[in-house]
């Protein structure tokens, strides 16, 4: 019996896993600003996505699961649960797997440094934007990768699309922000909020902001930039042959980067969590992040594609050079004294 | 704790560096190799440098990798086989010697010269602003120098690829 | 919990991995399963596929890998120095300056390397 | 915290990875992997060098910064060299690229 004296009992376990549990930061990290929260936030915009699309083509969209088919995602995602997984018979299967779960891992990573009120967030680091634009720069050689491991002719083009696009908009992305890390000096992005208390960032970096949301739609692989995928041409683009559980993780991480983009234009441009107090603060991100997401849908609904040399150009010359003309507008408001207003 | 961490983080990142250059497929080995730099990124993050571990990944893996893939899969004969003849034996046997040694000699001399179990001073991170500055004040010099490697390195590049895309199409190169 | 930030990422990363995995593995056993070598050819509009996907591709983009290599880093020193930016010009400023003229003139190749045609 | 001690041992570990790899791989990309390896090793010193110096020293990061940016450099003329010399001689084999020899 001495020797168990060490151990803890039954209820001690109990008590602990109980405590864990009901702690504060286990349900912030499963629930309400994490893993919950994005997925089902993905699933959201699934379903807004077919819904938006199907008003600007005169459609109707889902309408049968729950209200006007709101639970639509969810029954998609237990009817692609239970497809069979088809590989290609030249694919390499465990690249493939372990892609698609690198593919989720990556497309959730960035949202744990979205701010969704004061102190309100999973991971409140000094790095956070520059660490939302490290894991997006994962992406295109996770996407390449499956291209790659599927052996077939439409991911393979798709994957390269994807990646020579991703990459090329990178840069203006990048450079779009900066005029926003010069006037705060931090990339912590609860502090970027805060700062944006007295006006919006959207105001004085309107250019900023057209560079970075044109960019974000590169990234995302949107109409007009919805190369990658291009139904009338690559059919699915890099996903054609993935199914079941991967096509479903696939998707779901293009949601989720849709998500993710959507809050950080949010963040950085729209001022995140602040807004009139009748409205708790994680409402507001919410709120305005689904807005940012239907003016994209909006945008899919009525753009052509563009070619992708043209694509390619325009990221590397006119973008590049909004954005550094973006730079020097803010070091003019920097240097005529006006960055008072979002200091903090 | 930290412990753990270490020693999960020194693990991925040795295993993978073996994977990389062991792999059979090349492709397998330039995964190995962005897990092995990832690793390195979550090293820096646990010695505090966070905003360096940043720069490791976005630069390393998000971009040097990205153009190692593409290489590979550039550099492939029409059956579609990797090119690589390896001839394993007593070269490899030479390589683990060679590197054993060198190995034992770099951690053996350090750890001679630096005190055995030297502790770690209270760090509470470094302002981020103090970064930028002291690296513009201090490395002056170094970030020009920086920045001509960087405009030879475009200019390099851009020609050697346009080299190559003469000779390809003028046919002289198949 | 006295977790700090890196912590609790990887902490959320085991979350998403610890849903992901069992997913994946319920999707493979539940799924049908059986070979049939014409549901299992890769996709190819309906044809006969031609084998190996893998093939010598152009390289027409080539350089805008390498300018966006370049890019990233020349960013990220920007970054620093966005860090630091305030104001008043200080040395520093000049320094980065000096930096950035540096970099205009492969710049200016580069772009006149996108002028020609059938590059970049 | 862990001792300096055990970062130098990885680092060495790293290095002697990297050297293995340089002595006995014939495929120049493999060659590339190990350089990329050798220069991680260094910075990983580096850090931990900074790191547990008293007060903790910035200069040690500093030197990862244009470290990480000239191996980013040296890895993208590397590879286009590689591509040209695929191209011209249809082998990435190091030791059939020998037609530079006098």
């Amino acid at each position: 019996m001495t020797c168990l004296q060490g151990l803890p009992t039954l209820q001690e376990i109990v008590n602990l896993v109980l405590r864990i549990i009901t702690s504060r930061t286990f349900l912030e990290v499963v629930f309400f600003p994490g893993f919950l929260n994005v997925m089902l936030s993905a699933a959201f915009l699934t379903w807004l996505e077919r819904k938006v699309i199907a008003r600007v083509q005169l459609r109707i969209g889902p309408l049968y699961a729950g209200i006007s088919g709101i639970l639509q995602p969810i029954a998609d995602g237990v009817k692609l649960m239970f497809k069979e997984t088809i590989f290609p018979e030249l694919a390499d299967t465990k690249l493939l797997m372990l892609c698609a779960l690198g593919l989720m891992l990556l497309a959730f990573a960035p949202a744990v440094a979205i701010p969704f009120g004061e102190g309100f967030v999973i991971a409140n680091m000094d790095v956070g934007l520059v660490y939302v634009f490290a894991v997006l720069s994962l992406f295109p050689s996770v996407i390449l990768l499956i291209g790659w491991a599927s052996n077939s002719k439409y991911p393979f083009l798709g994957g390269l699309r994807s990646l020579f696009q991703q990459v090329a908009y990178e840069i203006p992305m990048w450079l779009s922000v900066l005029g926003i890390v010069m006037l705060t000096g931090t990339l912590n992005l609860t502090k970027i909020v805060e700062a944006q208390q007295r006006l919006w960032f959207v105001v004085p970096q309107v250019l900023g902001f057209a560079v970075f949301f044109t960019a974000a739609l590169a990234e995302l692989e949107r109409t007009p930039f919805d190369l990658p995928e291009a139904e009338t041409e690559l059919v699915m683009g890099w996903m054609t042959e993935l199914s079941g559980v991967p096509f479903m993780i696939g998707f779901l991480a293009m949601y989720t980067k849709l998500y993710v983009m959507s809050a950080l234009i949010t963040t950085l441009f729209l001022g995140g969590w602040s807004g009139p107090g009748f409205v708790p603060q994680p409402v507001w991100v919410l709120l305005k992040t689904f807005l940012v997401a239907s003016v994209i849908v909006v945008i899919r609904g009525s753009f052509p594609r563009v070619r992708v040399d043209i694509l390619l150009k325009t990221g590397w010359t006119r973008l590049l050079l909004l954005a550094l003309v973006n730079i020097l507008v803010t070091v003019a408001l920097i240097s005529f004294g006006l960055d008072w207003v979002w200091r903090i | 704790m930290p412990d753990i961490v270490f020693l999960t983080l020194s693990g991925l990142v040795i295993v993978s560096a073996i994977f990389a250059l062991e792999a059979r497929e090349l492709i397998y080995g330039a995964v190995g190799l962005a897990f092995s730099l990832i690793g390195v990124a979550g090293l820096f993050i646990l010695l505090g440098a966070e905003y360096l571990a940043m720069f490791q990944v976005s630069v390393y893996v998000g971009a040097v990798v990205v153009l190692i893939l593409f290489t590979i899969m550039l550099v492939r004969r029409e059956s579609g086989r990797i090119v690589e003849e390896e001839e394993p034996g007593r070269l490899g046997r030479a390589g683990i010697l060679v590197a054993g040694l060198v190995a034992l000699a770099v951690a053996g001399a350090v750890i001679l010269v630096v005190p055995m179990s030297l502790e770690a001073p209270e760090f509470h991170g470094i302002p981020l602003r103090e970064l930028g500055r002291y690296l513009a004040s201090s490395y002056a010099v170094a970030l020009v120098i920086l920045g001509i490697l960087i405009g030879a390195t475009v200019v390099g590049g851009l020609t050697l690829v346009k080299v190559e895309r003469e000779e390809t199409n003028s046919g002289a190169a198949q | 919990m006295g977790l700090d930030t890196w912590s609790l990422v990887t902490v959320y990363e085991i979350v998403v991995f610890l849903v992901t995995v069992p997913l994946l593995i319920f999707g493979w056993l539940m799924g049908a399963k059986g070979k049939n070598p014409i549901r299992d050819a890769p996709f190819e509009s309906g044809q006969t596929h031609l084998g190996e996907a893998r093939q010598r591709y152009m390289m027409q983009y080539y350089p805008y890998l390498i300018m966006f290599i370049v890019f990233d880093v020349v960013a990220m020193f920007l970054f620093t120095w966005g860090l630091a930016f305030s104001g008043v010009p200080l040395t520093q400023d000049y320094l980065f300056l000096v930096f950035i003229a540096v970099l205009v003139a492969p710049l200016g190749y580069a772009l006149y390397l996108s002028g020609r045609r059938e590059f970049w | 915290m862990e001792p300096l001690s055990s970062y130098i041992i990885l680092s060495a570990a790293l290095l002697g990875i990297g050297i293995y790899g340089l002595v006995s791989k014939r495929n120049a990309i493999r060659l590339l992997f190990s350089v990329e390896l050798i220069v991680n090793a260094a910075n990983i010193n580096f850090v931990a060098f900074a790191r547990y110096s008293n007060p903790p020293m910035l200069t040690g990061w500093n030197i990862v910064f244009f470290s990480i940016a000239a191996a980013a450099m040296e890895a993208t003329v590397g590879l286009a060299l590689i591509l040209v010399a695929f191209r011209l001689n249809g082998t990435i084999d190091v030791r059939r690229l020998n037609r530079l020899r006098g």
